[in-house]
């Protein structure tokens, strides 16, 4: 398989405290990576160091060998890198169905003038986008809430609203941060099903993620960050047997919590 | 130079407590308060009655500008504010109706005190002249009464309860309502609290500047600006707002008088290239 | 046993949007009772109802025999009920400290202050490490346990708990199941967890509801229901 | 509007206008004139209204408060041209004076500006007539008197950061060099809602001027910026060319006025007559309040009805009143003694495009005004 | 918000109908000529305004307009004056010249948001006052006077507007010119809000963090805007100096650029009529309370704060309100 992201000797700082201290792995085409480690670890600042909404101190991101770290995070979406918030992003006042059409902005052909003309193209691209958007929503389960004002979806809804609008992009290596947050065990099982058929679709996806069944269920390969540093990389087994992550991280079975 | 510093910092102390009472009710309730220099000239106006013509001591008068206008603040949080953010989909729509009561107070000011200038008798007669620096006495009270009323108000909001529960809904009003803080009673004891410290402020410079009823639109914006130097809902933002404009005034002035009729622009030159590089003033951050 | 809470044949709407459409549930003293459910089935709702945050349409809801709906949350709070919201919600720019006393927000006696705090410390002795910070610049597993310990400062007689779990490190949940566990146990406050982490919560718990859409679905006792084969396809995922 | 009328129902009905500003911080200009024309009014009306030609009128006066922006000017010049008023006391500011010029030209006003730029005087221009002293009329003969009465070698200027102080302090600074006066402030400047002025004066102060000018001082700043030159320890004298009050420079400075030195109508004990005097009196029963600006301002209506009574087909067409101009002549009745209303403004405007208001340079002291002397303009 | 095709063509026939048939009518057959300039006003004003509302669609508080009414009213009275350029050519510059100065400021200023972004605006237009006080190509506090009117305008010898100073009722010339590039500016306003880029916009409103992550050029698109608006603020600023013939620094100051913004409020933020409705009501409520006097303000300020407490969401959001009721 194909080298497709290669994250290496990234940095960032915030002033004195370090985020993401030299890390360094990369990730295959098609391949579906889990970034996991405790809070504050620095999961979520090295996606958003991977998308470009965060410019590194020292280090660099390169998707298929081009540099990508750096640029302007629309650039890096046009380049096919599209991540997902941890937090519930997105477009309050529209309706899900319109979320998940304006996502399609990257595929436009037509320019502003374009749009503002009303030119064929235009019209070719938002008949298109309808469609496509209508897809998207059934295939997250979202069709039935597509006219309802995004800001009234209970929490679990708008986190698959906000896969919904990373998915609209077509991206070529999708970062979910926590998707599966608020979701029970059987949306998120169905949620693990549906990030698989993104894959076979020829999607890279680069995960984090707390919820431990759910990731040793779906990811290839993790990466383990503490305090910033990558402490572990290995399939699901070998992380699960590994000292450094339990003793950090995931901690030792608890029959009497159910954990 | 000494004398240039301390007008400064004289400046700088009123214009704090200025600001104060304006980002207190911006950080409660994200209301940016067009009417702020207006309830200053009401507070210039009502101590201008109480001390200037009633005869009344100061600090009754000045007791008089505070009650009242905390009074007037409270009545606009209940009845107007409370209303249109409920209602109102933006909530930049306040702007219009803070712009309307900004409007409303200037009438209302201006066909009850007329448009002329007023002044008091001094509070305190004389001019301190020593050391290269000349203040008059009455200046020096005032200052020192301001700074006196910043430390009162930075301590309270930083030490009682009330003004935890202040600070707390600034920061979250859903949670601070999961605490038993009555959000309605709270956001209308800040809004008055914003209002006092205008009326305070108004009364406390009458004595020094006067008052006049046009005058309230362009405090207002000087209020604004010290703000946004320091971070908006912010008080050690506010007051360092204050402090930095006036220095900035009173250094401007001294420094750029040969080139002309520049230092304001070059203040706000300044101003504008300084928050496009910290877009969130000095310490902007929600509430401190 | 005495009921704390009563929560019966309660309907609530979001403007148009049928939210709950008649739940009774109950909590007894001491109990803790667990409340699962898919993604918009209302769980969040009825933490709502029961602290005012948002009015109902129709139904009772009774809190140590009082009835308590239409009461404004403030007066909810103090008759005893406390809440953790959804999403954590500390009071970032306020200190560790700043927030637990706003919790004891609607007490007015020093000394019994002084004493919740020191309990809360001696709970969570990670926050009293961290007394100083700002609450905002901590780790979101510090910030679900500044959160519980803010609900504890008001010594409430029933706790709400909004999924704790969300977002949180699987060793950061297991201390928060147990900090539950004990809170229950030691503080005698009776608890009404709503948790996606449904083994957890009916680990935990006494007894438990499943809300689907709006209505119980299912309850019982918890024991029962970790067995039962509905509640195992639904909200445990079989074997894992 | 205030303006009470005991209205005769024989009489016809006379409207003047006003548009100038009554609102915000400029209001006492305005103020001061709309109150000296209600008042004036008043007076006429209740003793039988004024006999121009044939008929005799009642005086009604059409107020509109520009608030200061040239844009509402224009609105306001319209409607009085919509109403049939053909006279138009205003716009108080430089702006504003010159945004209503197509206007008035248009729909044949005469308007009387108390704004000084000479474009608005001077040909082709012709439809407007400065309703007061010019600076550059009343500052050299201030100074000039400074000069050679108190000494002042050394003068500086302070000015509002806006059109008309600025526009004055030019013109001041001209003629302070003509008079071969050492300049040693000229570029000092303030914001318009600076209240403090002691940092704009502490670099000022130290240059140790014999004479500060505050141009175009709006009388809301005056007091403060004398009181803040005289804390600072100034010593040398203090003027300024445009009306002020009396009662405000007390209130607002106090003791620290006492010298300072400003142009008025004819406020002064000395020369006002009687009718001056019941004029204050009438004006103070009104408005409960005199303000000392408004003996300056009283002119430009009686200017009006005099020339109209001179000339009464002049009424509805002011070609006939810029005939009249050029010969009018009536005894002024504000002054004691027998001196004449008239038009002036050949030397400064190369046309009489100015009211001959007496230029009676004042000193205030201890809450009121006393003549320093009079002069006048040509 | 469905209106059918067929009713909307038949509201736009109506409206340009009023706009350009009846207002004249009426003010020739009534005789109220001094409704012309403030008619006029009202068109030029939600030029500016509309404007300002744009900057609001991508969620930016703009009372900055002021600056870019009081810069294009210069650079048309500067090159008319000092280069002998027809009015009608400066008309487009001053407003290319805005559009050009605003993606400078814009460029570091549309990074703020908030009050931010609206405080430096405001010291903007403040800005553009005392540079015009202070350049010597503006002439400084004397202002520029004596601006000739608008001149014919000639394509191949045809003459599509004649001279105006010929004209026995420029007023009436005035209007049509404002109202013409009112309802062109409203076109385009629709044209941009009802296609692709409205909801570009809109999303920039929502959340910048989420356009910019699906893609979108924000810092572009936000520059696109202000551009536009400042283009719109240049020039109906320039027309204005036009008719009243000269320009001062305090042609436009602060208190233009609160009512600009006072103007989308009013008639409401997701309206994209809202600024020529809000205009109207609020320039023309000012007029009609004409004969209140001294007490004009307070009764102004008095409605609009009742306004404020029935419509919070500005006066368009009335039909939507009896909509839903019926
Ligand atoms: N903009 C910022 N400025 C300062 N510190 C930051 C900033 N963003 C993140 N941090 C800090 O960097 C550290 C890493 O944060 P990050 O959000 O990447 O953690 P995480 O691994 O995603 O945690 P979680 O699992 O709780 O989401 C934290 O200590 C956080 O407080
Ligand atoms: N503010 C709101 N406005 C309109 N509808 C709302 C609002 N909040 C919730 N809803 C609706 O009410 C229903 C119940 O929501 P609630 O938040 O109680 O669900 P929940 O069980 O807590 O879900 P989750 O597990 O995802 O948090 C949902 O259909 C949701 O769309
Ligand atoms: C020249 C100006 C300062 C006078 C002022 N415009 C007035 O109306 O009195
Ligand atoms: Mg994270
Ligand atoms: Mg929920």
């Amino acid at each position: 398989m194909a080298e497709m992201l290669e994250v290496s000797g990234l940095t960032k700082r915030f002033g004195g405290l370090v985020a993401v201290n030299n890390v360094s792995f990369s990730v295959r085409e098609k391949e579906i990576l889990s970034v996991i480690g405790p809070n504050g670890a620095g999961k979520s600042t090295l996606f958003k160091l991977i998308s470009s909404f965060l410019k590194p101190t020292t280090g660099e991101v390169r998707l298929k060998g081009e540099r990508i770290s750096g640029l302007a995070p629309h650039i890096a979406a046009r380049r096919g890198v599209v991540r997902t918030f941890q937090e519930t992003t997105i477009f309050k006042n529209m309706s899900v169905r319109d979320n998940v059409i304006i996502a399609h902005h990257l595929r436009s052909k037509a320019s502003l003038f374009g749009f503002f003309l009303g030119t064929g193209a235009a019209k070719v691209d938002e008949a298109a986008f309808g469609q496509s958007a209508d897809e998207i929503l059934a295939l997250l389960g979202l069709s039935s809430l597509a006219n309802e004002t995004a800001r009234n979806l209970p929490h679990g809804h708008l986190r698959a609203l906000g896969i919904a609008i990373g998915l609209a992009t077509s991206p070529s290596i999708l970062l979910l941060d926590e998707p599966f947050a608020g979701m029970n065990h059987d949306e998120t099982m169905r949620m693990v099903e549906m990030v698989r058929r993104l894959r076979e679709r020829g999607l890279t996806i680069l995960l984090v993620e707390h919820d431990m069944p759910a990731v040793m269920k779906i990811s290839d390969r993790l990466v383990v960050l503490n305090f910033g540093q990558k402490i572990a990389e290995g399939t699901p087994s070998e992380i699960q047997a590994d000292e450094k992550v339990i003793e950090a991280y995931l901690g030792s079975e608890d029959e009497a919590i159910g954990l | 130079m000494e004398q240039v510093i301390a007008n400064g910092l004289y400046l700088g102390a009123q214009y704090a407590l200025i600001a104060l009472g304006l980002t207190l009710i911006f950080a409660l309730m994200n209301v940016l308060n067009f009417a702020h220099g207006q309830m200053y000239v009401l507070g210039g106006f009502i101590t201008y009655t109480v001390y200037g013509q009633l005869g009344l001591p100061f600090v009754v008068a000045l007791l008089a500008s505070g009650v009242t206008l905390a009074v007037i603040g409270a009545l606009m949080e209940k009845f107007l504010f409370r209303t249109v953010i409920r209602r109102s989909h933006r909530e930049e729509s306040t702007m219009l109706l803070a712009a309307a009561t900004a409007f409303f107070f200037d009438a209302v000011i201006l066909l009850l005190f007329g448009e002329k200038q007023r002044g008091v008798p001094k509070i305190v007669k004389g001019v301190f002249n020593d050391a290269g620096i000349i203040m008059p006495y009455d200046r020096l009270v005032v200052g020192a009464l301001a700074i006196v009323f910043i430390a009162a108000f930075v301590l309270y909001m930083q030490y009682s309860r009330v003004g935890r529960a202040m600070r707390a809904l600034a920061q979250d009003r859903v949670a601070a309502q999961l605490m038993g803080v009555r959000v309605d009673r709270y956001s209308m004891i800040g809004f008055a609290m914003g209002a006092m410290l205008a009326g305070v402020v108004g009364g406390l410079l009458v004595t020094i500047t006067g008052v006049n009823s046009g005058i309230g639109g362009p405090i207002s914006i000087k209020a604004f600006l010290m703000v946004m130097i320091g971070g908006a809902g912010v008080v050690g933002g506010a007051i360092a707002g204050g402090f930095i404009l006036g220095m900035m005034e009173s250094v401007g002035l001294t420094v750029l008088r040969e080139y002309g009729d520049v230092t304001y622009l070059v203040i706000f030159a300044a101003l504008m290239v300084f928050l496009s590089v910290r877009p969130n003033g000095l310490m902007g951050k929600p509430w401190g | 046993m005495n009921q704390i809470l009563n929560f019966a044949n309660v309907e609530l709407y979001y403007d148009h949007v049928y939210a709950l459409k008649g739940v009774s549930l109950e909590v007894n003293e001491g109990e803790t009772v667990a409340l699962i459910g898919a993604n918009g089935a209302g769980k969040s709702s009825i933490l709502r109802a029961i602290t005012g945050l948002r009015k109902i349409r129709s139904g009772e809801i009774h809190y140590g025999g009082k009835r308590i709906d239409g009461a404004a949350p403030d007066e909810i709070v103090k008759m005893g009920i406390a809440m953790v919201p959804e999403g954590r919600r500390v009071f970032p720019y306020m200190t560790v400290r700043d927030n637990l006393l706003m919790g004891a927000f609607t007490r007015t006696s020093k000394s019994e202050i002084a004493a919740s705090m020191e309990m809360v410390l001696g709970r969570f002795p990670r926050l009293k490490e961290r007394f100083s910070q700002a609450a905002g610049t901590m780790s979101g597993g510090e910030q679900q346990m500044l959160v519980i310990g803010r609900a504890l400062m008001a010594k409430p007689k029933l706790l709400l708990l909004d999924e704790p779990s969300l977002g949180v490190a699987p060793k950061l949940v297991q201390d928060i199941a147990r900090s539950i566990v004990a809170i229950n146990r030691d503080e005698k406050v009776s608890v009404l967890l709503v948790e996606q982490n449904s083994r957890m919560a009916l680990r935990i718990s006494q007894r438990a509801y499943a809300l689907t859409t709006g209505s119980v679905a299912l309850s019982g006792n918890s024991a029962e229901l970790l067995t039962d084969d509905r509640v195992k396809r639904l909200y445990l995922g079989g074997e894992i | 509007a205030v303006g009470i009328s005991y209205a005769q129902a024989e009489n016809k009905e006379l409207k003047i206008g006003f548009v100038g500003v009554t609102s915000g911080p400029a209001a006492a200009w305005g103020t001061s004139n709309v109150r000296s024309m209600q008042t004036r009014a008043a007076w006429i009306n209740e003793t039988g209204g004024v006999k121009i030609g044939n008929d005799t009128y009642n005086v009604d006066i059409v107020t509109f408060d520009d608030q200061k922006d040239p844009k509402r000017a224009i609105a306001g010049m319209e409607k009085m041209a919509q109403e049939g008023v053909h006279y138009v006391v205003g716009p108080n500011v430089d702006d504003g004076a010159a945004a209503v010029r197509p206007v008035a030209e248009a729909n044949g006003i005469i308007y009387f500006p108390y704004a000084f730029p000479k474009a608005l005087y001077q040909k082709p221009a012709s439809n407007a007539v400065l309703g007061m002293i010019a600076n550059y009329q009343s500052g050299p003969a201030i100074y000039k008197y400074l000069k050679e009465n108190k000494g002042v070698k050394k003068i500086a200027f302070v000015a509002a950061n806006e059109s008309d102080p600025l526009s004055q302090r030019d013109g001041g600074v001209e003629a302070a060099k003509a008079l071969g006066l050492e300049i040693v402030a000229q570029n000092d400047t303030y914001q318009n809602d600076t209240r403090d002025f002691t940092p704009v004066l502490t670099p000022i102060v130290a240059l140790k001027p014999d004479l500060l000018v505050l141009s175009g001082v709006a009388p809301a700043n005056a007091p403060l910026l004398i009181r803040a030159a005289r804390e600072l320890g100034y010593e040398g004298l203090i003027s300024t060319e445009t009306a002020q009050d009396a009662k405000v420079l007390e209130e607002g400075a106090g003791e620290y006025a006492n010298g300072f030195i400003s142009v008025g109508g004819a406020s002064t004990p000395e020369i006002a007559s009687d009718t001056m005097k019941e004029f204050v009196t009438r004006y103070t029963k009104m408005f409960g309040e005199y303000n000392d600006e408004s003996n300056t301002k009283v002119y430009a209506l009686e200017y009006i009805l005099d020339t109209l009574k001179a000339n009464p087909a002049a009424i509805n067409d002011v070609a006939e009143f810029k005939k009249t101009m050029d010969t009018f002549s009536a005894p002024n009745p504000f002054l004691k003694g027998d001196a004449k209303l008239g038009y002036v403004g050949t030397t400064s405007f190369g046309q009489k495009r100015q009211l001959s208001v007496p230029m009676v340079v004042n000193e205030y002291k201890d809450g009121a005004f006393q003549t320093l002397f009079v002069g006048s303009v040509d | 918000m469905t209106l059918s095709r067929n009713i909307k063509i038949a509201a736009v026939v109506v409206f340009l109908a009023i706009v350009f048939i009846a207002v004249p009518a009426v003010i020739s057959a009534s005789g109220r000529f001094d409704l012309y300039y403030t008619l006029t006003s009202v068109a030029l004003l939600s030029i500016a305004s509309a404007g300002v509302w744009l900057t609001f669609y991508i969620g930016r508080i703009n009372i900055g307009q002021g600056a870019y009414a009081l810069m294009g009213g210069y650079v048309s009275a500067i090159l008319v004056m000092n280069h002998g350029w027809s009015f009608w050519l400066t008309l487009p510059v001053a407003g290319l010249f805005c559009a050009a100065a605003s993606v400078l400021i814009g460029l570091p200023i549309l990074r703020l948001r908030g009050v931010y972004f609206a405080m430096v605006t405001l010291v903007l237009t403040e800005v553009a006052r005392l540079l015009a006080l202070a350049l010597p190509i503006t002439n400084g506090a004397k202002g520029i006077v004596s601006i000739p009117l608008p001149g014919a305008l000639s394509v191949f010898g045809i003459t599509l507007i004649p001279d105006f100073a010929t004209l026995q009722n420029s007023r009436l010339a005035f209007y049509l010119l404002a109202v013409t590039l009112m309802v062109a500016c409203f076109a385009v306003m629709y044209r941009l809000v009802n296609s692709r880029i409205g909801k570009l916009c809109q999303s920039l409103q929502q959340n910048e963090e989420l356009a910019s992550s699906i893609g979108v050029n924000i810092a572009y698109l936000r520059v696109i805007a202000y551009a536009v608006s400042s283009f719109f603020g240049g020039v109906s600023g320039a027309i204005f100096a036009a008719i009243s013939q000269s320009i001062y620094p305090s042609s436009f100051t602060v208190t233009d650029s609160v009512n600009f913004m006072l103007n989308c409020f009013l008639g409401g933020l997701g309206y994209v009529f809202g600024p020529m409705l809000g205009t109207l009501v609020l320039y023309f409520g000012w007029d009609l309370l004409f004969q209140t006097g001294q007490f004009q303000l307070l009764i102004y300020s008095g409605l609009m704060i009742v306004l404020m407490l029935v419509l919070p969401n500005g006066l368009l959001s009335l039909a939507e309100m009896t909509r839903k009721k019926g």
